[in-house]
């Protein structure tokens, strides 16, 4: 493999990695915007989507591609009943938000432990084999997994943009006070809010669970990323995760590859607190309403 | 009459929005000065730009002949400039005493090691912090007030209390944000009463935001008239009333004279 | 209210120490890691261990002296972290009282724990790979498993003339296993002539394809796991064949084939060569996992029968010193156990020359190939040579 | 950030420092509960009642570290990593240098407030959630800084056999003799928070989580009290990490991760964050747990997850809230 295959080759990789992690940040960016609430349960909600995945195909044999909108109805209901138990008192109250977020993410992942067991549970892949472009290489189960990424995130852009519901949400993220005086009522919002972002975050544990293995331990990984991605692309900003993930998986790529993984996460988090201090509200996120 | 406050070509812009268009005006030493206008006329982001909330655009802000420009607040107040609220602000959980107490925080600022260990300095201005606080209390007359919590506080008494709090800091300038908001005549009469004999004893400059005419009238030797962020008139409360630039800002209102 | 209710939580925890000392039994401490990476070789150890003890119980017991112990086997989970470690191997000093470990098993953890272990002059078996886990200044810590240092020369030297593997990269976990792994295979390698390099990785990675772009980037021919954790060889196997790398994948350290086999599936793990520590067609080995597969299920891994025979010796050596009280006693009884028929078939001890002191565990081991998701021997070894 | 306190109904304890004869009442209660249970492990003597205990204490040390930055109205996720400075730089101390016990201490304060100023400076001008989130990304970067470093860390193998701490010479790494120092080093740690806040210092840390702007018109500069704030919280929780480095005898970049910062919010908000004794309150409930549902490691961590939830929720002043209102009963107030 030639010097520049090599440099394509990983750059492919990062592309790959960026859109893995944009589905994993998009869910995390949503939950903020709407509900203001930074949820340090997101990863817990990304490996319940995993297991969620896991049992439809192997214990119930579904087809894979059924686990997908199984994982996000499974999660999304459950994200409704945490928003409701958990985070509705402190609506308004983002610290108290916050910290409630981690006794949310103990429970999740020890409840997983104890129901699940701690053994990493292995899937059959999407597909097998590679699909060679040239001298690249993609595995073919990443390149179904992209594609399917996309697709879920055309259906949440439609949602979004022309739904009653999307633009509610929306609008909720825009500006919670000017939105509730046009009669959206933040009580509907909010959970519906929490449980489209957690779905996703499931769908994105759905996803990636055969290519990785399946274990109450995965949420941690994918938090750090999502929390990276967001920071450095703006919280509550989507447009802005989207860039900022690609960014964030190119970076990693390469600096991975030459420098080993250890570097990479280094220097992405030394990004992330320059980009928190720099421009708190990142590439393109809305300021935060001071006081 | 010596100047200590002189703000010159003083302009603030949000974006494409011009707030302050190079206001300039002066206020001297023990003068009441009232800073009038319509809504959106800037008044208050002068105010705060003086005060050190905002930083302007251009132009400079002088105390005393030294430059205050864009100094964050906890700095200009040790020139002796404090300010109040507009809406009541206090701290709510701590007794009017204390609150009193934590307003004159730049006199008992002491060393480091000496209030760690509460050392003969720091009591001596802790007391001394304490009885200033019970002097001010007495002028107010809400002495059996001292030991209840603020903000339990009637919306009148809080508002007395805002004004202790910035006294406290001993101040030779007090920036008052729209006092009279919120009061019915009759207290805001009170308040202006208050307001002048505390001047009178502590002789002290005043700059006033307000709407209230009667709070204006009974407390200002001048007044500064700003339309759209630039000064249409400065002068003596009668001369500037007269003023037709005035009077069409106020859009036609005649001056009824009555209330 | 808040006082009484502290008092009876340590009352509580209290009561049931104090429990378990009236009715003659001999704990042994048993801190595995459970979860996480290293739970497949943990629970597999573990199972191995109350093998041991369910057989010594039902036969009646340990008679040692005029007293007959039931053996009590006493597991935490050490998470696979070196701090965890601590604090479990503490508990089981502190409140369990215990004096006879199994375990613990990481490298990392087992040097957190050494000092606590020699204050107590605790007996302990281990299969840490780490050079540092038995020597003269630890005389209580038995090795039951074999290490690279014993196995990776006599392995490399038969990979390269039988399976011509030329161009070597190999993978380690980036910690004192992974380090000490690889010292022993890159001198191998070198040794054999092959031309070799090593990459660490983090362990719990998951994802591997920057790791490995770069290694298929360096045209090689062979990629050696040595002995990360079953799982991890899983997914690099895995992920090895998705960005198409078509050449050898051998294994020299631990045993993991079910795992593999789980993990990358039966097509990708085909023909892949591992060290097999049991020839599971030995018939004294094949009666005990079938023994194993019908108490704790299928898929043994290697390391259970390693765990079964050290306690097994180390209940003998308690026999045989005549008490279960100086642990001191206990430890020179079990190192003066040789020839001692096992399931392993004979085993003794050596490392005088290597380690200081007579505490690593000489066992013939074997090279497998993978067929169809099944271990095939192809190869005996001892410490010098493989045919 | 300053309008956390209007939202969430904190009871009527005044977090304002009241004068002397409040006092009195509300220590009597707390030295009444407290001086009886801190003897209990010697008259019990059990090398496990021991362990517990020095567990107790060293949380405490730590949590009430957190409670001083609370204090400010900042919530650290970095306390793990502070905690983590300490240990390492007091384990180095002794190890590579051979510096007696106590000193490597103050080596330990040392390298933790140093830390703490340059993060502090660099991240305290944000608000609410950004700070925490910066906070957080910290205690990462320094796990992942101590892995880098092999050489100096031990990487993930970490630290092993740390020298017994010893005091002038007499090793004190037995139960009982540690116990009772590290008893004394947290009657310490108390007393050293206790003078801070009844200080002129500790009015302005009130002042500027009471009313941040009012705090500002009285003169109090918010960045220095803030940074004064973190870095005395960070300074104890990198004491406590010295001492537990010494105690345990290893240490590891895995012995400080987000989860031990997690672990030190929930003891402080359960014990009650407005309180000096809060954090000893958290520490000597949820330190037991574990070691008494040693086996369902899983369960002790959901009744962590459900406590912190609930407290948050029905009790915000903690433990030490219903304990200060039990005392303002007690003498007859209310």
């Amino acid at each position: 493999m030639s010097f520049e295959a090599f440099l394509i080759q990983t750059g492919v990789n990062g592309l790959i990695l960026g859109a893995l992690y944009l589905l994993m940040a998009v869910g995390f960016t949503l939950v903020f915007g709407s509900l203001r609430v930074v949820n340090f349960a997101h990863g817990e909600f990304y490996m319940l989507g995993g297991f969620a995945a896991y049992f439809t195909t192997v214990t119930m044999g579904l087809p894979a591609i059924a686990s997908i909108p199984l994982a996000f109805l499974f999660v999304a209901v459950l994200g409704l009943f945490c928003e409701r138990a958990v985070f509705r008192p402190f609506r308004g109250d983002e610290l108290n938000g916050m910290i409630a977020s981690i006794g949310l993410a103990l429970i999740l992942q020890n409840g997983a432990l104890m129901l699940f067991g701690p053994m990493p549970l292995a899937m059959p892949p999407f597909a097998e084999g590679l699909t060679r472009f040239g001298s690249i290489v993609i595995p073919t189960s990443r390149l179904l997994a992209i594609v399917i990424s996309a697709a879920v995130l055309a259906i949440f852009y439609v949602v979004m943009m022309h739904t009653r519901v999307g633009r509610a949400v929306r609008a909720m993220v825009q500006d919670a006070e000017v939105a509730s005086t046009f009669g959206i009522h933040p009580g509907l919002v909010y959970p519906l809010g929490f449980a489209l972002g957690v779905g996703l975050a499931a769908v994105a544990g759905a996803v990636m669970a055969p290519l990785f293995s399946v274990s109450p331990f995965t949420g941690h990984t994918p938090l750090l990323k999502a929390f990276l991605v967001v920071v450095l692309g703006g919280l509550g900003s989507i447009p802005g995760a989207a860039i900022a993930s690609l960014a964030v998986g190119l970076i990693e790529s390469y600096t991975a590859t030459f420098y080993g993984s250890l570097a990479a996460d280094g220097l992405i988090l030394l990004l992330a607190v320059i980009m928190l201090v720099m421009r708190p509200n990142g590439l393109l996120g809305r300021a935060m309403r001071v006081g | 009459m010596t100047a200590i406050l002189e703000v010159s070509d003083l302009t603030m812009r949000f974006g494409g929005l011009t707030a302050l268009d190079s206001l300039s005006f002066k206020v001297n030493d023990h003068e009441t000065v009232g800073l009038i206008g319509p809504n959106g006329a800037g008044k208050t982001t002068a105010f705060n730009v003086i005060s050190g909330v905002l930083a302007p655009t251009s132009g400079t802000v002088h105390y005393r002949g030294s430059a205050i420009t864009g100094l964050p607040t906890h700095r200009i107040v040790r020139h002796g400039v404090v300010r109040t609220f507009q809406s009541t602000s206090v701290f709510a959980k701590a007794s009017v005493l204390d609150n009193i107490v934590c307003g004159g925080f730049v006199n008992w600022e002491t060393g480091f090691v000496s209030n760690l260990f509460n050392g003969a300095k720091t009591r001596a201005t802790q007391a001394a912090a304490r009885d200033r606080a019970m002097e001010l209390i007495r002028l107010a007359g809400i002495e059996e007030l001292a030991h209840s919590a603020a903000g339990e506080l009637s919306y009148g008494h809080q508002k007395r209390l805002g004004l202790l709090v910035a006294l406290a800091a001993s101040p030779s300038l007090l920036l008052l944000d729209e006092p009279a908001a919120g009061l019915n005549a009759e207290e805001s009469e009170e308040l202006a009463e208050f307001i002048r004999s505390v001047k009178q004893q502590l002789q002290i400059a005043v700059l006033l935001v307000e709407h209230h005419i009667e709070m204006i009238t009974s407390l200002c030797d001048r007044l500064i008239v700003l339309e759209y962020g630039r000064k249409i008139a400065d002068g003596p409360v009668a001369e500037v009333r007269q003023d037709p630039r005035v009077v069409d800002a106020y859009l036609g209102v005649d001056d009824d004279d009555d209330a | 209210m808040k006082k009484n209710l502290a008092a009876l939580v340590l009352g509580a925890s209290l009561l049931t120490a104090a429990h378990a000392q009236a009715e003659d039994v001999l704990k042994l401490g048993a801190p595995f890691p459970l979860s996480g990476p290293g739970a497949a070789w943990g629970t597999a150890v573990l199972n191995g261990v109350k093998l041991a003890a369910k057989d010594v119980n039902e036969a009646g017991g340990l008679k040692v002296g005029d007293t007959t112990y039931k053996i009590e086997v006493v597991a935490y989970d050490d998470k696979y972290s070196a701090s965890e470690e601590v604090t479990v191997v503490n508990r089981l000093l502190s409140v369990e009282g215990v004096k006879f470990f199994t375990g613990p098993i990481p490298s990392a953890g087992l040097l957190a724990v050494q000092p606590m272990l020699k204050k107590a002059d605790a007996v302990a078996i281990t299969l840490a790979f780490t050079s540092k886990a038995i020597g003269p200044d630890y005389p209580g810590i038995f090795r039951v498993s074999i290490t690279s240092h014993e196995m990776a020369q006599p392995q490399v030297n038969w990979l390269i003339k039988n399976v011509g593997v030329k161009k070597v990269v190999g993978l380690f976990e980036n910690d004192e296993t992974g380090h000490a792994m690889e010292a022993d295979t890159a001198t191998a390698y070198k040794k054999a002539g092959a031309t070799y390099s090593s990459e660490f990785f983090e362990r719990g990675t998951v994802d591997f394809v920057s790791l490995l772009t770069r290694v298929l980037f360096k045209d090689i021919d062979a990629i050696e796991l040595s002995g990360m954790s079953p799982t991890t060889s899983g997914l690099i196997i895995k992920q090895a064949r998705e960005l198409g790398f078509t050449g050898k994948i051998v294994r020299t350290g631990g045993p993991a084939t079910q795992e593999i086999v789980h993990v990358a599936g039966k097509e990708a793990a085909e023909g892949i060569v591992v060290h097999a520590p049991i020839n599971p067609y030995d018939e004294q080995m094949a009666a005990f996992i079938a023994r194993y597969e019908g108490e704790y299920g299928a898929g043994m891994n290697g390391f259970a029968p390693f765990f079964y025979d050290g306690t097994r010796m180390m209940l003998k050596a308690m026999q045989d010193a005549g008490t279960v009280e100086d642990p001191i006693a206990v430890r020179d009884a079990m190192a003066a156990l040789s020839e001692y028929e096992g399931v392993l078939g004979k085993v003794s001890w050596v490392g005088e020359e290597t380690y200081g002191i007579n505490r690593q565990i000489s066992v013939p081991f074997y090279i497998a190939e993978i067929r169809d998701g099944k271990e095939k021997v192809v190869a005996t070894c001892n410490v010098i040579v493989c045919e | 950030m300053s309008e956390l306190q209007q939202t969430n109904p904190v009871p009527a304890t005044a977090k304002w420092k009241i004068p002397q004869e409040f006092l009195t009442a509300k220590s009597a209660t707390y030295c009444a509960l407290f001086l009886p249970l801190a003897a209990l492990p010697l008259l019990i003597d059990s090398s496990f009642v021991y362990h517990i205990a020095i567990l107790v204490c060293l949380n405490a040390i730590i949590t009430s570290g957190l409670g001083v930055i609370v204090r400010v109205d900042q919530l650290s996720l970095a306390h793990g990593a502070f905690a983590g400075i300490g240990a390492y730089a007091s384990a180095l101390a002794v190890i590579k240098l051979g510096v007696p016990f106590l000193l490597s201490l103050v080596l330990a304060a040392l390298a933790a407030g140093v830390a703490a100023v340059l993060l502090g400076r660099l991240v305290l001008g944000l608000k609410g959630v950004y700070f925490v989130l910066a906070t957080f990304a910290f205690n990462e970067l320094f796990r992942m800084i101590m892995l880098l470093l092999p050489e100096i860390s031990g990487g993930t193998n970490g630290l092993s056999n740390i020298p017994a701490a010893e005091i002038a010479g007499l090793e004190i790494s037995s139960k009982p003799g540690f116990y009772i120092f590290i008893a004394l080093a947290l009657a310490a740690t108390l007393l050293v928070v206790w003078m801070i806040l009844r200080s002129p210092i500790g009015r302005a840390f009130d002042a500027i989580s009471g009313n941040l702007p009012l705090a500002q018109a009285s003169g109090i500069p918010p960045r220095r009290y803030q940074i004064l704030a973190f870095t005395s919280g960070s300074v104890i929780a990198g004491v406590g990490g010295g001492i537990m480095a010494a105690y345990v005898g290893f240490i590891s970049p895995e012995s400080f991760t987000f989860w031990f910062s997690v672990n030190t919010i929930i003891m402080l908000i359960v014990g009650g964050r407005y309180s000096i004794m809060g954090p000893v309150l958290g520490a000597l409930l949820l330190t037991p747990l574990p070691e008494v549902l040693r086996s369902t490691g899983q369960l002790q961590q959901i009744i962590y997850g459900v406590c912190l939830i609930a407290i948050l929720r029905f009790m915000p002043g903690g433990v030490s809230g219903l304990i200060d209102r039990f005392a303002e009963l007690m003498s007859g107030r209310k």
